[in-house]
């Protein structure tokens, strides 16, 4: 190789240098990022880094009262999962369940008081401190109470049960206030009311689907909304599967298949608000042929008379022997078990409806039967009272006294009326005239939004209470729920703000409601209920109850089957069967279609529409995501040229809304059914602006007899826009095509 | 085979150098539109796809291969009949080829380039592409050797290591020839290129040899790629994708379509550096005859897939094709079958094959009924494929469209910045085929 | 053959030894990054001596680092046991190093220690397993016991953990599954 | 080499996962599947499955690892509906796994299907090639909104922008499962210590997860039931989920 000459030296020296600068950088760019390893400052005890802990508590989605257990780790929530020792959900949970999570971590939670600046309803909040909002609340309260006028104020709440529910009583009557209600949309006070009528005990019975054989729904979406789904479900896979070489057969009878009628043998769409009928058809068939030998059988055959299959037939539009086959197999099984909800107890005949299927389980003798139904004697806590549960007339009522002035102070906690009342009876506009609305939320909702003063509320994750499971499970069950994480924000547990109120209006409240905390409170209570009542089986010291029962997060006495209320006469019942079919407003003339908004299993009654796994968790019968749809029969929707996306005008004698259609098979022709949880103008990112609230147009029809609020007793007009949507689901095509993917076709195991 | 008379050995190269060596500013002009082409349509969107993901393109959960995928192919597609027909051409030395070659195989390259890039954009993270490298590391992992995306990587590479190898070694008695007619740095630069070739008679036969080899190192070879790619669907239970016939399927494809490029850029060439004198009818009228007989071909097995599903008369098959010929695609089908397999019949007329104008027409009608058939493959199949409540829908988005456009942008750049690098008809050979003149003319 | 390359190649070389020299300049470079100024041994907000406390006064490892064995992170001893002991020494209360953790300490907060030993989230490393298979700490973190300012001794990263586990054949040690989840 | 080839060999006959501890297997009764979706947030609470939002949902871009197929029978009023959960089969015999180019996804010792997101390229050839589709790709690096991140399960990792994800069967839970039997000197875990967040979450106890090399597992039962078959049986892929077909009264 030639020598190099000094100059090329040079450069190839340079060229090195360029290369090696080039090297460093690169080693700068590869490096990693520098992370911290932060320590505790001083470690709680029950903390390891890495290990998950688990906290037994309650479940608040909806008021079935299920045991729930919360995974820890590093002092955050990860997951939810059903209690093990609970007997309501017995380790299970329902998406609703899971998606707890999502309330706790909501982005949309109201982190601090707010007090409403601009005039009410715009939403101009600004901060505020707990003692001031206190001060303001407790202020105002208790000039009230010295001029005597305590009455003007009203404690409106969702349903609230165990102890938190004794302490609102005892806030509001120290206070000398008798306007304490709840109002929650998916309560069941017709069956109630129609329990009350039939078998003189005011109270839902455990309906013992588990051991079962045959089951006949009036509309009541066991698996999906009804009472208690996770326990439905439970008793439904037992039904089915649980007993060697016997499978339970479900009947479903509703105008649109819901979760339940798609897995029932059969599903029977009866002309919508006749449901009653057929049941009393169905019962006239079981005594017509003699299949019940009470000794009362000539007084049955003679109320129910004029309900003759062929009548029945006629009027619900369903096929005679279907009736006769239905009322065979429901009196020949060994345990048949009628129930009753939904739409079929949301009529103006609803109570009627429920008392006629009170009348099949009576026919069938199930009462208080293994696979019937089984009363509770309330045994388990002295505190559960539904004493306080307004009607839709008590609201009707309070909405007046609204209107009229009387109401000075209003409390709102944890119901959301606004969105869950039709428009038109205006309690929206009521809230107006109220001096001073203090919504208790952990979010921003609707009614939230009309309120002067915001008190934020923990969630029921970092709250204390307790709950008795409403309908029971057969024997005594009490559950306790605790804060499983440190409490987020500048909120507090509803049942501390309440004690903190009395403190603050004074008097004699704070003296009898010394408790310092809802955790003292609840504690207090137990022992109270410990000592009060010989828990059998526990002989040790309260504490060690107490500790063993947190662990637990439920006390109860599994075989201590309840001594319900022996079977009453049939007199009461007898009498009490009336013509049970549903009067609709609107002329079927100019509405043509019956409205049959549903409760869906995703967002219930639309508390969950905030929660962005539910937002996202496709539709269990439609798989439509993110938004509202209109149901239409295949049929009908070809004869109205109508498809799916097509925005339609659905018109009510009491309003109108503007919502896509989406072909449904599984629906009768004549009925439009129109999912209930979406359409909020509030309610945090994920819920506002979405989709349409059906109850909007729901004409404020009432059941006659317990006064509930008749919600699928509405006829529509239907027509198209002309515009369009799309609707986003995650189904595609929804057949088969012969396609061997639900099993081989040939065997009938 | 010359139509405007013979042209002297001094005149060819004068002809052929000048393209190189001579630049006017038409020539700048159409460079920069080009690589602003590639630029804005092309590489633009993809920066951007690269920082948000691959949702930037319109594919989803059941169509998770879209049109990067469906290029893809057609660019390797149109690689095939460049170094391929060139090969076969030597071999059955058939003295038309001689003028057309350089280009053809100029072509393979440049679209085989393309094609990679396609699959660098397709991928999800491809900044770890080099994982599906079979490179030593300190990981211990090796590639999936059963994976026919593997294959892929394999046979692409290769064949276009070895066509690179094939077009420079037969450019370098032209490189040479730069050399000598050139001064300066681009003299020292050729003078590398050409490695010190002298144009001695053992260096001719040396060549003449390993060129011969090499031809017949790379038919194979060709095949092979495209079966492979082919076999990426093949190999999969895909209905649409599932078939035997697959692997001839995509070779006759590619073959056609590569054909059909040929004839476009030989229109370009003819027409922008007035080649007329060694690009005549004789090329056009054999392309064309080609062209006729791939056609046939082609229409055959889409016949013969058609039979195979109605006669394996699975449901999965059956819904797939009705689906491709009726359903929302069905346009796009039939436009395939028509621009693919009755167009080209037009060629049987002499009148059409012997004019420029129409071929150059025909041609690009063959290569869009491509282009359209690797996305109906793509589109109308993976889809719908057994759960029907899992059936699903795809339409590229504009990002996707973009960089389809975009990427002719690249091969036209590459091939403008070719023709000014190589001389775009082989010297030599052109020379081959003259008359030999008399010393005193 | 006779193809005269080498001349030919001749106006090629000095471009060509450029090229090279930018490469081995570019290998170099990185090298001595690596070797020099790499992120192995940073400075800490706290001149902690792990050689004063596990060799001078003998202190085991998981007397402070007390999940080692019984989670999957060893865990860094909180400031209040820091201040556990050193409370009780008057001897070094003074020094200036110490102070700084008091005033950690009188403000409650953490100290923002300075990661050494890091890995990627996707790594599902645990210690449990490792200390309970019997391995010693200074297997992966070096002789500790010896350092003033701790150093990452290992490369940390996966053709390392790949290794060890190959060489003690560990059940099903190299099924991705074992740190990837 | 030789051993290569044996190795393959062994891995074509069929059997061949019975040699080690497990065959993690799955069986869905379709006659208890309620169709109620509770395994689907399970699921998505279990393994950080994002939130894609309505834009990208309408793009058709979410990600369920499992979700409930829905099939209708007949028409108005004699209509059915069938409910239909499908999630990764871990097939033994998986159309996936010889498409990777890389190795992401495999077959391991323990009969499960992996899927190792920071190997994953995302060529997306395992999702085109699975006949169930039930892999699902992470189209953009998706976020969290403030403080729902702090729900992460921190034994799963966050995939990135590019990669591929599908059901896993609750590895993380296994390898606890594993640990905790390490622990107590066990080499295998017992029956049901390890349940993936679908199977403990379903209401109507329709699923069930277990060891089925272990002939006294509840799972192992359950799959010789006689309405038990597997979902596309033609296609060979021998799944590890065997779903019970409905009942008639």
């Amino acid at each position: 190789m030639s020598k190099i000459s000094r100059r090329d030296l040079l450069q190839y020296i340079g060229a090195g240098g360029i290369g090696a600068v080039g090297g460093v950088l690169y080693g700068e760019g590869v490096q990693r990022k520098v992370e911290l390893l932060i320590p505790q400052v001083i470690p709680p005890e029950d903390y390891s880094p890495g290990v998950a802990t688990w906290y037994n508590t309650v479940c608040n989605q909806c008021s079935a009262g299920c045991g729930i257990t919360v995974r820890i780790r590093e002092g955050q929530a990860k997951k939810i999962e059903g209690n093990p020792v609970h007997p309501v959900s017995q380790g299970r949970t329902c998406a609703r369940g899971q998606a707890g999570l999502n309330v706790l971590y909501n982005p949309d939670r109201i982190k601090t008081p707010l007090q409403n600046v601009g005039q009410t309803g715009a939403g101009h909040f600004v901060d505020i401190s707990w003692d001031e909002a206190l001060t303001t609340v407790g202020g105002r309260i208790s000039r009230l109470k010295i001029e005597g006028k305590a009455s003007s104020v009203r404690l409106l709440t969702g349903q609230v049960r165990g102890h938190l529910d004794e302490l609102f009583a005892q806030f509001m009557g120290l206070l000398g206030s008798e306007h304490y209600q709840q109002y929650d949309f998916t309560y069941p006070g017709t069956i109630r009311a129609a329990n009350r009528i039939s078998f003189g005990v005011d109270q839902l019975p455990y309906y013992d689907i588990k051991n079962a054989d045959f089951l006949l729904s009036f509309g009541a979406d066991y698996l999906g909304t009804w009472l208690s789904p996770v326990h439905h479900s439970l008793a439904y896979g037992h039904l089915r599967q649980g007993r060697a070489g016997q499978r339970g057969k479900t009947v479903q009878i509703e105008p649109r298949m819901s979760l339940s009628g798609a897995s029932a043998d059969e599903w029977i769409a009866a002309r919508p608000g006749t449901e009653g009928l057929l049941a009393l058809g169905i019962a006239n068939a079981i005594v017509g042929a003699g299949r019940y030998l009470g000794s009362d059988r000539d007084q049955w055959s003679n109320a129910l008379q004029a309900y003759s299959p062929s009548v029945v037939s006629g009027k619900t539009d369903i096929n005679e022997d279907i009736i006769l086959r239905v009322a065979k197999e429901f009196s020949e099984n060994k345990s048949s078990l009628a129930i009753a909800g939904g739409a079929a107890a949301a009529g103006t005949n609803a109570v009627a409806t429920v008392v006629a299927v009170n009348a099949l389980n009576y026919l069938a003798g199930n009462l208080n039967q293994p696979g019937g139904a089984i009363f509770n004697s309330n045994s388990a806590f002295s505190a559960t009272s539904s004493s306080n549960q307004a009607s839709f007339q008590e609201m009707l009522e309070l909405i007046d006294a609204m209107e009229s002035g009387e109401v000075e102070v209003l409390l709102v906690n944890d119901t959301n009326p606004v969105f869950s009342l039709p428009d038109n009876v205006g309690f929206r506009k009521a809230m107006e005239k109220v001096a001073l609305v203090v919504a208790l939320s952990s979010f921003h909702d609707e009614t939230t939004q009309m309120a002067d003063l915001i008190l934020p509320t923990s969630t029921y994750l970092e709250s204390w209470g307790d709950d008795v499971p409403d309908p029971g499970v057969g024997f005594p069950v009490a559950s306790i729920s605790q804060p499983v994480i440190a409490k987020l924000y500048d909120a507090l547990p509803v049942g501390d703000i309440v004690l903190q109120m009395a403190r603050q209006i004074g008097g004699e409240l704070p003296v009898s409601m010394h408790w310092a905390s809802m955790e003292e409170f609840i504690k207090d209570r137990w022992r109270e209920e410990y000592t009060s009542r010989a828990f059998d089986g526990e002989d040790q010291d309260f504490e060690a109850f107490w500790r063993a029962a947190l662990e637990a997060g439920v006390w109860g006495q599994p075989g201590a089957m309840d001594s319900g209320p022996s079977v009453p006469s049939s007199a009461s019942m007898i009498a009490a069967i009336t013509d049970p079919e549903s009067k609709f407003a609107g002329s079927e003339s100019d509405y043509a279609f019956v409205l049959h908004p549903y409760l869906t299993a995703t967002f219930l009654d639309g508390r969950g529409a905030n929660l962005p796994w539910l937002q996202e968790m496709p539709d269990p019968m439609t798989s439509v995501v993110y938004g509202s749809w209109a149901e239409l029969n295949p049929v009908t929707a070809d004869e109205m040229g109508i498809r799916e996306g097509d925005i339609l005008d659905i018109e009510s004698p009491a309003g109108s809304i503007r919502i896509p259609a989406l072909i449904f098979p599984a629906i009768r022709p004549g009925v439009v059914a129109i999912p209930i949880g979406q359409g909020h103008a509030e309610y945090g990112r994920y819920a506002k602006d979405r989709g349409v609230n059906p109850i909007n147009i729901v004409a404020p029809l009432m059941d006659d007899q317990s006064g509930d609020l008749a919600w699928a007793a509405t006829r529509v007009k239907v027509k198209a826009t002309g515009e369009r949507l799309h609707i986003i689901k995650t189904g595609g095509v929804s057949r088969t095509l012969g396609r061997q993917i639900l099993g081989p076709a040939n065997d009938h195991a | 085979m010359f139509d405007h008379g013979q042209p002297t050995y001094a005149e060819v190269n004068k002809d052929i150098l000048s393209t190189m060596l001579e630049t006017g500013p038409k020539y700048w002009i159409l460079l920069g539109s080009t690589m602003s082409l590639a630029g804005i349509f092309f590489f633009m969107p993809w920066i951007y796809q690269l920082f948000v993901g691959v949702g930037a393109a319109g594919m989803n959960h059941n169509a998770v291969w879209g049109t990067y995928l469906s290029n893809f192919i057609f660019w390797i597609g149109l690689s095939h009949s460049g170094t391929l027909l060139s090969a076969v051409l030597h071999i059955t030395n058939s003295p038309w080829r001689k003028s057309i070659y350089r280009s053809a195989e100029a072509m393979t390259l440049f679209s085989l380039i393309t094609a990679a890039l396609f699959v660098m954009v397709h991928l999800g993270r491809v900044w770890f592409v080099h994982w599906s490298f079979p490179i030593p590391n300190q990981m211990g992992l090796w590639p999936n050797f059963r994976s026919p995306l593997m294959f892929d990587v394999m046979a692409i590479t290769t064949y276009l290591t070895a066509s690179t190898i094939f077009i420079y070694m037969g450019s370098v008695p032209d490189f040479a020839a730069v050399r000598d007619a050139s001064t300066g740095l681009r003299r020292r630069l050729y003078a590398v290129f050409s490695f010190g070739w002298r144009g001695t008679a053992r260096e001719w036969h040396t060549l003449g040899w390993a060129y011969t080899f090499f031809a017949v190192f790379v038919i194979p070879l060709a095949v092979s790629v495209h079966s492979i790619v082919s076999w990426d669907f093949a190999l999969s239970a895909v209905p649409g994708f599932h078939h035997t016939i697959f692997a001839p399927y995509f070779v006759t494809g590619a073959i056609y379509s590569g054909t059909a490029g040929i004839v476009t850029v030989m229109y370009c060439l003819r027409k922008f550096l007035n080649f007329e004198r060694y690009i005549g009818q004789v090329h056009l009228d054999s392309l064309g005859k080609l062209l006729i007989a791939l056609s046939l071909i082609w229409s055959y097995i889409n016949v013969l897939e058609l039979f195979s599903t109605w006669y394996g008369g699975t449901s999965f098959e059956l819904e797939a094709l009705s689906f491709r010929m009726t359903g929302f695609y069905a346009p796009l089908y039939w436009e395939m079958i028509l621009f693919c397999a009755f167009v080209p019949l037009l060629m049987l007329t002499r009148k059409i094959r012997w004019s420029w104008n129409k071929m150059l027409v025909i041609s690009l009608l063959i290569n869009i009924g491509m282009l359209t058939e690797r996305f109906i493959i793509v589109a109308t199949s993976q889809p719908r494929k057994f759960l029907p409540d899992a059936f699903g829908f795809y339409v590229p988005s504009w990002i996707e469209i973009s960089i389809t456009i975009g990427s002719f942008g690249i091969f036209m750049t590459l091939f403008l910045i070719f023709i000014k690098w190589v001389p775009s008809i082989s010297l030599y050979e052109v020379k081959e085929t003259l008359k030999p003149l008399r010393r005193d003319a | 053959m006779s193809i005269s390359v080498l001349e030919a190649l001749e106006p090629a070389k000095k471009p060509a030894m450029l090229v090279l020299m930018v490469v081995v300049g570019l290998f170099v470079g990185a090298w001595v990054h690596g070797k020099y100024f790499s992120d192995r041994s940073p400075i800490q907000p706290i001149e902690f001596s792990h050689r004063i406390h596990a060799t001078d006064n003998s202190i085991h490892c998981q007397h402070c680092h007390i999940y080692a064995d019984k989670t999957p992170v060893a865990g860094v001893p909180s400031v209040s046991k820091c201040m556990g002991c050193h409370n009780s020494l008057p001897s070094v209360r003074e020094s200036t190093e110490i102070l700084k953790l008091a005033t950690y300490w009188e403000n409650r907060e953490p100290i923002p220690w300075i990661k050494v030993h890091d890995l990627p989230d996707y790594v599902h490393f645990t210690h449990k397993r490792h200390v309970k298979a019997g391995l010693e700490c200074q297997e992966c973190h070096g002789p500790v016991e010896t350092m003033d300012r701790i150093t990452r001794v290992a490369t940390m990263r996966m053709p390392w953990c790949v290794d060890c586990h190959t060489e003690r054949n560990v059940e099903h040690g190299r099924d991705c599954l074992t740190c990837h989840k | 080499m030789s051993t290569i080839v044996e190795k393959f060999r062994q891995y074509r006959k069929p059997g061949y996962y019975e040699k080690f501890d497990y065959h993690w297997t799955m069986t869905i009764d379709l006659d208890r599947c309620t169709g109620c979706e509770a395994c689907v947030v399970a699921c998505q609470a279990e393994n950080n499955i994002p939130i894609v939002g309505e834009k990208q949902y309408a793009l058709n871009r979410e990600i369920k690892w499992i979700r409930i197929e829905r099939y209708w029978e007949g028409e108005y009023p004699n209509i059915k509906m069938n409910f239909m959960p499908m999630l990764c089969q871990h097939c033994d015999d998986a159309p996936c796994e010889t498409a990777c180019p890389v190795f992401a996804t495999y077959h391991n010792q323990d009969g499960l299907n992996t899927q190792i997101y920071n190997r994953c390229i995302g060529t997306r050839t395992c999702a085109v090639y699975c006949p169930y589709e039930v892999r699902y790709f992470n189209w953009f690096t998706y976020t969290w909104d403030e403080p729902l991140e702090q729900q992460l399960n921190p034994d799963v990792s966050v995939r990135e922008k590019g990669v591929m994800e599908k059901c896993t069967f609750c590895i993380q839970r296994i390898r606890i499962a594993k640990d905790l039997a390490k622990d107590d000197d066990r080499r295998r875990v017992r029956d049901g210590e390890v349940i993936p967040a679908c199977v403990q979450s379903c209401p109507a106890e329709a699923m069930l997860f277990g060891n089925s090399n272990d002939p006294e597992a509840k799972v192992t039962k359950m799959m010789n039931n006689s309405r038990g078959y597997t979902v596309l049986e033609e296609l060979n892929t021998t799944p590890s989920i065997v779903y019970l077909k409905k009942a008639h009264s």
